[in-house]
């Protein structure tokens, strides 16, 4: 009871300080702080610390799986130069 | 998913423990995939929310701040909620679970009205994607691809959540017949796993809708 | 069928480091249908006493180190070597010819940097370097050359770059080779390589932006009237007339009216055929002109039967002899 | 030839205990569950095969023979569209798989019995989803749904087709977690994870690609499906989207996918070979690891589909030198099996020669991926008939080979009959002939240009074309000869003892067909996968208790 109690008031805590952050234009701590509140989550309400270890195995090759995932997959999107078409393609039409 | 505490001559086990095990690690391996599922979407807001970054914070800002974060704190009280409820099945107290279930589940609901409340604001304000999108400038293709992700990811966690209300209250006719006990809780436990999932991802998302670039 | 030509130096690279793989592939694909045959032979049930199982288990690491790093070093050879072919791609020379190539379904418009423009053909000098700067208006297609051993991916909303040096004359077939729906196949056309003199004459001889054919060029295309006629010459489907008859030839030709009575298409035939659709007889279209009344305003009719006049270079006409001569406006 | 089985084998075994119709429908026995699906596979393959042969049929002319454009467009979308979700990717795992990981295991049954006979039926309903979309309107996208064709510029019913395969990976996954836990919680005592067959590693590696890739593919299909019915959305160019973003997230699941197809396939090869070369897997711990390292190498080299789509240079290159590595444990695994069978005692029955097909055709195909692999050849030979033979080479030829292998192979313990073996080494060779006559000169068509997806093509490509489509009329010949003699032995088969061949395995240990609770009392492991020498020593003690001489 009193660990649900405490995860609840630092997840409220953590969102309070995520807002305040939020509105001093701090991105990378608003971030840290959402992850903080996910492992609050993982930790606290899901306890996976106390499941089979099968469990923690399994989530940490979903958590691998998707950095590859975010990592690779935008890879491509950072490192791309792009030429955009704009109106004044070369191709108008010459008439109108 | 076990539906006794008893095993049948037909189950693959030996012991019950040794199938709740199962039965957790199972659950746990399909959030793995439930992570990807969402993993998707985050890709997609990385890349644009950095590459088109101006149109994308310009989309945040016209999200409604106020009813995400009452939002994000009904969550984080029903995923609280929810916990006592597993917790009252590891002593085999059904009473609490129907009510800690119900508990959660009804904040689930609020969530879900709110939300629907919040979709309501932004049709009204044209701001679902489309020929008449209420914002214009050289960032509002930007700002489209946002909604375009905003109102499918609220609308992929809302399946979510739907999905979750009626397992908690599955788990509560369950319970209200007094099936768990010290020995057996396993659903308990595991439709506790995957409402925690959903409340996690939403403190994922809350960030990335309504904050990242509102200042 | 005759072997693909190497129109550029990069073409031959390509192909020596396709050589390669496939020396690579063979040796390979023999060891391993020569293992194969040779343990059958060697080992067939009956033939042998069965083998001593426990030894061979135990010896088995040092095979399996070899022939995972001989792999592993032949492949990062190939890497490199291929790597360094693919990155040239991406350093296209100062001084190349810059030409336009948009993809649109299911036709490719190009212009030249003098404002010559043409559909589904390409005109290229030998042994100058050229870039072509593609994009797409519509979904994703792909410019491929096979003779110069290149393709690139054609986007909507940005442009991308296909540069090569042609060596050699000839008329060689490029494709569209990304799906891009219904007449996928038909979005080919013809990329010629003239020497610097032919290509100087073509240049002169084809008519810039502006004139009456361009303009009717152009209106042909953004109206949809492309989608249904055929109208290149250069293209495999001209005679493709499923969806509506093809213009290449109409002008000048007998047609025969649902009425039964033939009329001669000539100008006015197909300023009244644009404006007011004819049923012809006997004939079953998969799709059915609208009427363009009110759409087109006369000058574009005007523009637009000057551009079909020029689909049939046989037949005498007003308005130059061929759509590489000037046109009328000139 | 014997009649009907002897009443006491009858009572045991799982195919006659309750044979009525809702007992079939409500099974959760993992064994009645594979034979649903291999009901339901072989429909969709039929089906698959249709689109084929009218493919085919169409090509034998430059101008196109039989169909409109829209109805070749249409015919090769459905014919990718089931033959990748309908029969490839499910196919080994969900039949071969889903009848063989618990007795392999030496288990009663599966981790999750119910989700199993779930994952069947969200797997017909995405079926008939599917065939309805496609037949109920057509679709001409392609199986691959590039954006924004597939989303603002088709007519086609997409949305059917992308919710059937959005269920149908949710399936998979069902399966894909099912197997998982059940190898690492459902092992008889004394089954260590070196003791395991290979066949189950196999499977693993190809459960984590599924738990773990499908779920992209999902969202994936999600994003095309919201972009489709509001004609706006993340991939759209005219807001700036980038239509290549859809592509990644496509190939994330579109690659590994490949590994999911193929990877049970080496997993029946491994069985195979092993047992007809009488002789341990050489190498075992090095062809185990190597499955479980191409599933994880094979997350991190979709970016290889997408060499001339206009990605950056940084992004090939990392993405040509993971591809390089992938094929580095393909290429172990060709060799010990090699390995495996050098000094055996190597028998000549149809599954061996299915599993020596897939060989050879997977190395040709491995071989040529080489080809794609490399940037500056890809460029050319991408998006040509290269790369249909290419995948077509480890599609069809590795994985059906595979496929009918493990059929042939698993037969007698699936049905209690044995097939007609002339008929079934007829069928193999078949294939093989029928299969590199159709494929082989579409690597030449490749060369020379002549690109994929084409309803009408120019005339210097009939003759090959023409050679492709003769190769395919034997193709279709060959594989409806095992359609009819296994349909035949099931009536007419010679009792199947139960062990055949000779093999090791669990599951040989047990009745074929194999009792409701697959052992009569739970197995206790104590030899080493693939251990002859103990099975014959064994056999041959139980042969002296009879009083038969020694060997």
């Amino acid at each position: 009871m009193a660990r649900i109690a405490t995860c609840w008031t630092m997840l409220v805590l953590l969102l309070a300080a995520e807002l305040v952050a939020a509105r001093a234009g701090l991105g990378a701590v608003v971030c840290v702080l959402a992850v903080l509140m996910v492992l609050v989550i993982v930790l606290g309400f899901m306890q996976i610390l106390r499941a089979p270890p099968l469990a923690i195995i399994f989530a940490l090759g979903g958590l691998f799986w998707l950095a590859i995932l975010l990592a690779l997959g935008s890879l491509d999107s950072f490192t791309r130069t792009t030429v955009p078409v704009h109106d004044t393609a070369p191709y108008a039409p010459a008439v109108r | 998913m076990p539906d006794s505490p008893v095993l049948d001559h037909h189950s693959p086990y030996e012991t019950p423990l040794h199938r709740d095990e199962s039965a957790i690690a199972g659950m746990w391996l399909f959030l793995a995939s439930e992570a990807l599922l969402f993993g998707g979407l985050f890709l997609v807001c990385l890349i644009y929310s950095h590459t088109r970054s101006a149109g994308w914070a310009e989309g945040v800002r016209h999200t409604n701040l106020v009813i995400g974060g009452v939002n994000t704190m009904i969550l984080i009280t029903s995923g609280a909620v929810y916990t006592m409820a597993v917790e009252a099945g590891k002593r085999g107290d059904n009473r609490r679970v129907v009510r800690a279930g119900l508990g959660a589940a009804a904040l689930g609901v609020a969530f879900l009205v709110l939300k629907g409340v919040e979709w309501a604001l932004e049709f009204r304000e044209h701001l679902f994607p489309g020929p008449d999108f209420a914002l214009h400038g050289p960032d509002a293709g930007a700002a489209e691809l946002f909604y375009s992700f905003y109102f499918l990811a609220t609308f992929l966690h809302g399946m979510h959540m739907v999905v979750g209300i009626g397992l908690i209250l599955w788990i509560c006719r369950k319970a209200r017949h007094g099936i768990f006990g010290p020995a057996w809780n396993t659903p308990v436990d595991i439709v506790g796993l995957y409402w925690s999932f959903v409340d996690l991802v939403w403190m994922l998302l809350f960030p990335l809708l309504y904050l990242l670039g509102r200042a | 069928m005759t072997w693909l030509p190497e129109a550029s130096a990069h073409a031959m690279r390509i192909d020596i480091l396709l050589t390669g793989l496939v020396i690579i592939s063979l040796a390979v694909l023999g060891l391993v249908f020569g293992l194969m045959l040779l343990n059958v032979l060697r080992f067939r049930a009956g033939r042998t006493t069965v083998a001593d199982h426990v030894a061979a288990r135990h010896k088995s690491w040092g095979f399996e180190i070899a022939w995972t790093s001989a792999t592993l070093a032949i492949f990062f050879g190939l890497f490199l070597w291929a790597t360094q072919l693919y990155v040239v791609g991406f350093r296209p020379p100062a001084g190349a010819i810059q030409i336009y190539v948009t993809g649109k379904q299911w036709m490719w418009k190009v212009q030249y940097p003098g404002g010559q423009r043409e559909i589904n053909a390409l005109h290229v000098p030998v042994g100058r370097p050229v870039q072509l700067l593609l994009t797409s208006e519509d979904v994703i297609h792909d410019f491929s050359i096979p003779v110069l051993r290149i393709k690139h991916d054609v986007l909507p909303g940005r442009y991308q770059s296909l540069w090569f040096t042609a060596d050699r004359t000839g008329s060689f077939r490029f494709y569209c080779t990304q799906f891009c729906g219904l007449a996928h196949s038909r979005m080919t056309g013809m990329l010629t390589i003239l020497n610097a003199a032919d290509y100087a004459g073509w240049l002169n001889s084809t008519p810039a932006t502006g004139s009456l054919v361009q303009t009717g060029e152009a209106l042909f295309i953004r109206n949809g009237c492309s989608g249904c006629h055929a109208s290149s010459r250069y293209a495999p489907d001209a005679t493709d007339t499923s969806r509506a008859p093809s213009v290449v030839g109409l002008y000048g030709s007998r047609v025969t009216l649902a009425d039964g009575h033939a009329v001669v298409a000539d100008a006015a035939f197909l300023h009244d055929a644009i404006v007011d659709p004819p049923r012809r007889s006997g004939a079953s279209y998969a799709t059915e002109m609208p009427s363009f009344r009110g759409v087109l305003a006369e000058d574009d009719l005007a523009a637009l039967v000057a551009y079909l006049q020029t689909l049939s270079p046989s037949i005498p006409q007003d308005a130059g002899s061929s759509s590489n001569a000037a046109g009328a406006g000139n | 030839m014997s009649g009907t089985p002897s009443p006491a084998v009858q009572q045991r075994s799982y195919l006659w205990q309750d044979g009525t119709l809702r007992s079939w429908l409500l099974t959760r026995d993992h064994k009645r569950i594979g034979l649903l699906y291999l009901g339901s596979i072989t429909a969709f393959f039929v089906l698959g095969s249709i689109g084929a042969a009218l493919v085919r049929l169409q090509l034998l002319e430059p101008t196109g023979a039989i169909l409109s454009d829209a109805t070749y467009n249409r015919m090769f979308t459905m014919h990718g569209v089931v033959m990748v979700w309908l029969f490839l990717v499910p196919s080994i795992p969900v039949t071969l798989g889903n009848f063989l990981v618990p007795l392999m295991l030496g288990a009663r049954d599966l981790a999750f019995p119910r989700l199993n006979l779930l994952s069947w039926y969200l797997f017909v309903a995405s079926g008939l989803l599917v065939v309805y979309g496609l037949f109920r309107g057509g679709l001409e996208t392609g199986w691959t749904f590039y954006t924004p064709l597939s989303s603002e510029y088709t007519q086609g019913r997409v949305l059917p087709v992308v919710l059937g395969v959005f269920l149908n990976g949710f399936s998979s996954i069902a399966t894909g977690v099912n197997f998982i836990v059940s190898i690492h919680q459902l092992r008889a005592p004394g089954m260590t994870w070196y003791r395991l067959p290979l066949m189950l590693w196999a499977l693993y590696a190809t459960s984590v690609i599924f738990v773990l890739a499908t779920p992209v593919l999902a969202i994936t299909l999600l994003l095309l499906a919201f972009e489709h019915l509001f004609r706006v959305g993340v991939f759209d160019p005219t807001l700036g989207g980038d239509p290549l973003l859809f592509q990644q997230l496509f190939w994330f699941y579109s690659h590994p996918a490949v590994y999911i197809m193929i990877l049970p396939g080496m997993g029946v090869v491994s069985e195979i070979v092993s047992t007809f070369s009488h002789k341990p897997v050489f190498g075992y711990r090095f062809v185990a690891w190597s499955s479980v390292s191409i599933a994880a190498i094979g997350f991190i080299v979709w970016g290889h589909h997408m060499f001339v789509a206009g990605t950056s240079l940084y992004s090939a290159i990392v993405f040509s030198m993971f591809s390089f590595f992938v094929s580095v444990p393909s290429a172990i695994k060709v060799f010990n099996w090699l390995g495996t069978m050098h000094g055996g005692s190597i028998r000549l029955d149809a599954p061996m020669l299915y599993a020596m097909g897939f060989i050879g055709l997977f190395t040709v195909g491995g071989l040529t991926g080489l080809f794609l692999a490399s940037l500056a050849s890809d460029v050319h030979l991408t998006q040509t008939y290269f790369v249909v033979a290419h995948f077509h080479y480890i599609m069809v030829g590795g994985m059906v080979s595979a496929y009918f292998g493990g059929l042939h192979y698993w037969w007698p313990k699936i049905t209690g009959r044995m097939y007609p073996e002339i008929w079934g080494r007829v069928a193999a060779a078949l294939i093989f002939f029928g299969f590199n006559l159709t494929f082989f000169p579409q690597f030449i068509l490749g060369y020379e240009g002549m690109p994929r997806r084409y309803a009408t093509y120019p005339a210097q490509f009939q003759v090959l074309n023409v050679l492709s489509s003769a190769g395919a009329g034997i193709l279709a010949v060959a594989y409806l000869l095992p359609l009819i003699y296994f349909t035949w032995s099931l009536f007419r088969g010679a009792q199947a003892p139960d062990n055949p061949w000779g093999a090791t395995g669990l599951e040989w240990q047990t009745a074929s067909p194999p009792p409701v609770e697959n052992f009569a009392e739970t197995p206790v492991v104590t030899t080493d996968a693939y251990d002859y020498a103990a099975r014959d020593g064994r056999a041959d003690a139980a042969r002296v208790d009879e009083g038969a001489p020694h060997a």
